[in-house]
């Protein structure tokens, strides 16, 4: 037992992490530091230094310009990534839809979009939710109807996130109504430039524009669009969606924020004292730390372990929950350190002191997205309880 | 001991409901922010025509000589409408200091014009290093060619860019921190040296950065009165905080309402979302936490009228304290039950986090009124 | 709208003060403010002195010995008893029994037991818990069949309160086993020197006897001892539990436990320093206290207030849940302040220096008896989701 | 980075698990318990048997020179079984401090009779006005005779009642709070001067309170070395903290274990209750406490294991803050689930409580580790 990096880790986390100091313009360093959203320039052009580097996909085979890495090493780009802060690898190209090429599409697919996707000449973004559907994903309706060479595709997704940035989406549709709800349902790559759909902005709570709703009227996409087989679409979803649990816990996320908010309790003063000596916000940091700590290790010992995954497969869960309590936890003690000093909404584009008490507000969608807290719940109960 | 409105109360609350009903629909709010509006001046009209900007101005000024407590109702009314008018600004603190620190002259020349609503005053006291400091001034003020010019900066000035007149702590005398020593100061908008570096808060209401260079500044009433001063900003914090308790748990009652009717139509894996146990439990915890906020919301506005009573300040730290952390709790349950939808800008769930958050840095956090009802109890 | 007494409850308020202060045994007094359980002589003793004062069932109309008081009034005695801390009137007797032989009791009964309940001559249990019954009350088994004039009751009680120190038990029995769930029950007073009983301890994890198992074997009961009709006992067993929620809340219990945590940290050092002076302790006795008030003016508002009533009904809820959290809070701290010095497992003799530690475990209990948080949950969730 | 345990230490868990089983059942620890025993003879001669209490003492003495991961699975089992046994006190404190602070004539004395089981020794160093620091130490050391006599009160000494030996911290020079000044000593229960109140603490093990009265008392290496004593100290407690974190953590999951069979068997209302949803999302809930719980005892082991590096102390902190918090969210949940039968002292879950309770309160508590950890980071 031990928690020890080997010396080649140790290697190669110094290796990442001297890449990007070196690499990373510190105009976007400062910017993410700041509590801002890297913009997609931003992201474009890291994930496009990364690529050159051959760390733009880190889980994927060499053959299809991936690093072909363990998961330690995933870890470790990952945890170095958050730490610098650089922008995160798009997760709907690199994630999500590599993946899913890899393993359903066919060779003209792959050999076409995954080098795109790594170099992020293409940014995908996902279509599945739909209004009326929430944690019910299955119960989509948005439709794909055959003719000739075409799906004509009717209907409507929402909380798509960087829609308004992306050049394509990767949708789910149904294409047997009459079918019960998990079958009849295909995955299709959509070209957003095709006549017919609408993007309109949804702003989120932090003032922001993250997501989207896509509208789709008679779009046609051609049938070489399809990924998998017609009416299989659910078990892309599902692979999709169990894929890559590298990044569930956002370990890497809570630490740079708990060092933020170590520098800004540093900075801020209260009646002429460093809020950093206040005995409460101390011992709150502290609990903060120590539970990050917590789940950094819970993160290791199941990514890691082979008999941990066996005792309990549904551990993404355990992840998912601490990870997002913990992210929630931080930001409030974000927003709790700047107080009135960041009560005042700016522009995304400065740079010092950046939307705290935004991103504070927007904090609360960790516990809705990617699974509600409550569908997570319910998920490990049905492991331990049954 | 008792906890109903009087009829006046309950009838000033209804009117000024359905004027709220009808000018600040959450979708009109929405347009009004995104004209780029400060507030929506036919609502302003309104609140003077009810007679709302007048409660608290005494008799003898052509107002009702309402308290706290009268305010209460309207207060929530306005959190649960997500109100950006200028009314904490002008007629509750600014009107208090003037009511408390302000010689006969000066009152009988603002207060009037408050009353009417013609006059928007605003509060300017917190500055950016005393943070929840409520005494903290750094903002200098010196006689000079027989007036006076102040120095310094106030952050976060509520209803900044509506007011033509600021009512404006500075300090004569000693150290920032120090109980005496500051007087209290009316600032002409108009006038040179004084910049006002206008912008929204994180719940779209307007707020400015007063800047102070050599600005002329009237005193309230005699400036070495320092114990008037003292008592005149710890009683427009005492009806501040009376005002924002209502207004949080105000917001907070909207936005547990929003919740229980989402748990009562949405449906997801074809049933009503409001069938799930955890669910339900959820809404029962968020019903404690209102419940405890609405108390302490009068609990604040009692102290607030008798704020110069010695036993008060352990309710308005209370108050402030519980209030906040009740109303939070409201908040954040009703965007979980409502998953994506609660996230956007475009409803109005999450604006009621974004007010509470915004209300909850007022006039000190919860750390800070905990530190103080520990001094005062233990 | 005010938070203060009219100047009659002032002077009442101080009446009873006053009245505590000279009659309270200073013996008692201590014993309960360092934590003790009151002895069943302390109960029998005070409610005694309380009787002759004319207080000992302050909500009964005069006629059968009560104080006939108003809601103010029942919970300033309450809140006095509580503050002193002298022993509360035996809730069984007092709160439960007693209205509902006013109720459903005939005249004989009344006459018979009011006086011997107020004066504490009969010490009441209630029987009502059953092991399997849980929070499910009426799948009770424990049966009587009449057989001339007696009913001869066959079955088990659990979770008795005080069966080993009381004389008397009021119990839930099934007449009707045809019937169905809530209808058959019977409301039977049993003397429990009656033959065929059997009581057995059942120690709380405090390591203190509280509770029992109560077993009838072919026990005689003379039908004279049934309360209201056969078969109708579940209308006396729903009215005893609505009945009497001035006590729900227990806000004077949190506020005499919160003053002795403010006298421990001022008592208890840590290295050198008063524990009184750490700062994020203070934070907590503040954040505990600002919301004990927040439950005592809620509180005032249900009890003393129509219109809130009616506005919720089931307002009750509310005052149990966060009583309850309150409760189980601030047992935590104190056991926190005494910390080690906490540890050692004294006999219930001791005056200084009570088992913080053990009734921190007790208090685990608010949650469970008396309506479970979750059965609470599941009433407020009725009455505000529907 | 690995969390798997080694063959040695699986095969080693097992056979504990074997012996706690079969004697150490809830049942037959109630019986214990209630015929006043301090602990099982035979469970302590089977952790002889199975070389157990010979794991921590260096190979040259008898031992196998096993460390505080080796001796995780084992302090888990103890935690799952609630334990009685003196092995904290004697295997892991008391050794612990010999082969930190002896010198090799006094290990050779005392380590291989420990190492057997032949021989009980106690950590006594907590004092009562210490409370939870760390290095509080009242206690005074005198050269008298030829020889040092000991006075001084010592608080809480686990097993303190079965130990023939007390390892006593005692101060030579300086203030009780003073990192340096400090000797230790090896007290003989049997001496003149040493008076043992024994008592149970509220998890019913047995403890005692050491008074030294001009007790007679050998240094354990040369007492003017104070680094060696502060690192011996240092060492011994950290040594405790992996020890109970690693038994709070086997205490959670056992109570957790408790828990779930309790929802998948017991019926209310016609159902399972582990169909309630609310009931199943608190289990969701005590599962992520449990595995944060099982992680920081780990990294509790590592960090003690390498109590010299100059990093393993924020992890000794963080650990000691998280399991204590961690398994305590899991025990309460676990006495929820079971409602009545959960708060009574013939079933076995409100046990854990009471364990993890009294675990918490050694080697200093969440708020004292929380500060320590907050100035070793901040």
């Amino acid at each position: 037992m031990d928690l020890d990096l080997t010396p080649e880790q140790r290697a190669f986390r110094d290796e990442v992490r001297t890449f990007i100091r070196e690499k990373l313009p510190s105009e976007i360093r400062e910017r993410l530091r700041a509590g801002h959203p890297p913009r997609k320039q931003d992201t474009v052009a890291w994930q496009r230094i990364l690529n050159e580097r051959g760390w733009a996909a880190p889980h994927w085979p060499k053959r299809y310009g991936g690093a072909d890495l363990g998961p330690m090493e995933r870890l470790i780009l990952l945890d170095e990534a958050y730490r610098a802060p650089a922008p995160l690898p798009q997760a709907f190209n690199v994630g999500m839809l590599g993946p899913v090429l890899m393993k359903f599409g066919t060779p003209a697919q792959c050999d076409h979009f995954l080098p795109r996707l790594a170099n992020l000449d293409i940014w995908f973004c996902q279509g599945f939710s739909e209004p009326g559907s929430g944690s019910d994903l299955a119960s989509l309706r948005t439709a794909a109807r055959r003719e000739g060479d075409h799906y004509i595709v009717n209907g409507q997704k929402i909380w798509t996130t960087t829609a308004h940035l992306a050049d394509w989406v990767f949708a789910l549709v149904r294409t047997d109504t009459e079918a019960r709800k998990q079958e009849g349902i295909s995955f299709l790559l959509i070209d957003l430039r095709t006549p017919g759909i609408t993007i309109r902005p949804i702003h989120s709570i932090d003032g922001e524009h993250h997501l989207n709703e896509v509208f789709f009227d008679e779009v046609r996409v051609p049938v070489g669009n399809l990924v998998g087989q017609e009416n299989k679409g659910w078990d892309c979803a599902k692979f999709l969606l169990s894929n890559e649990r590298t990044g569930i816990a956002n370990v890497g996320l809570c630490r740079e924020r708990l060092d933020y908010a170590r520098e800004l309790a540093g900075r801020y003063t209260q009646a002429g004292k460093p809020l950093l000596d206040d005995p409460k916000l101390r011992a709150d940091i502290a609990m903060l730390e120590a539970e990050t700590r917590a789940l950094e290790i819970t993160n290791w010992r199941f990514l890691l372990t082979d008999s941990e995954q066996k005792r309990l497969p549904a551990f993404a869960s355990v992840l998912k929950l601490k990870g997002t309590e913990l992210q929630q936890e931080i930001n409030a003690l974000l927003a709790r350190i700047v107080g009135p000093g960041g009560l005042e909404r700016r522009s995304a584009d400065e740079v010092t002191h950046g939307p705290i008490a935004p991103r504070y507000f927007l904090s609360r969608a960790a516990s809705i997205y990617g699974g509600t807290t409550e569908v997570q719940k319910d998920i490990l109960a049905k492991a331990i309880v049954g | 001991m008792n906890f109903e409105l009087n009829e006046d109360q309950a009838a000033l609350a209804e009117s000024l409901s359905r004027l709220l009903a009808d000018r600040y629909g959450f979708e009109k709010r929405r347009a009004l922010t995104a004209s780029g509006a400060a507030h929506d001046e036919k609502t302003w009209a309104g609140l003077a025509e009810l007679g709302l900007t007048a409660l608290p101005v005494p008799e003898a000024l052509g107002g009702f000589g309402g308290g706290a407590r009268d305010l209460l109702p309207a207060m929530q009314a306005f959190g649960r409408s997500l109100s950006m008018e200028p009314f904490l600004a002008s007629a509750v603190l600014a009107g208090t200091a003037l009511r408390l620190g302000a010689d006969e002259a000066m009152q009988t020349r603002l207060l009037p014009g408050m009353a009417s609503g013609e006059i928007v005053s605003a509060w300017a006291h917190d500055e950016p290093a005393g943070r929840h400091a409520p005494l903290w001034v750094e903002t200098r003020a010196e006689r000079k060619d027989g007036g006076w010019k102040l120095d310094g900066i106030k952050s976060n000035v509520p209803a900044g860019g509506l007011a033509r007149y600021f009512v404006v702590s500075a300090r004569i005398a000693g150290a920032p921190a120090d109980a005496n020593g500051c007087a209290l100061f009316l600032v002409d908008a108009k006038d040179a040296g004084v910049a006002l570096r206008e912008f929204r808060l994180v719940d779209d209401t307007a707020a400015g950065e007063l800047v102070l260079t050599q600005a002329a500044a009237q005193p309230l009433a005699n400036p070495e009165d320092s114990t008037r001063t003292r008592l005149a900003i710890q009683g427009t914090v005492a009806a501040g905080i009376a005002a924002v308790c209502a207004d949080m748990s105000g917001a907070a009652q909207a936005a547990f309402d929003l919740a229980m009717d989402y748990l009562r139509t949405r449906k997801q894996f074809g049933r009503l979302i409001g069938e799930n146990q955890a669910l339900r439990h959820r809404a029962s915890e968020m019903l404690v936490s209102l419940e405890m906020a609405r108390s302490m919301a009068m609990a604040a506005a009692v102290a607030a009228d008798d704020a110069s009573a010695e036993d008060s300040a352990p309710d308005l730290h209370r108050a402030k304290l519980s209030v906040a952390r009740n109303a939070r709790n409201v908040a954040l349950g009703a965007i979980q039950l409502h998953g994506g939808i609660g996230m956007t800008e475009e409803y109005a769930v999450g604006h009621y986090l974004r007010r509470i958050h915004v209300l909850d840095q007022m006039f000190g956090d919860a750390d800070a009124h905990a530190a103080r009802l520990a001094a005062a109890l233990l």
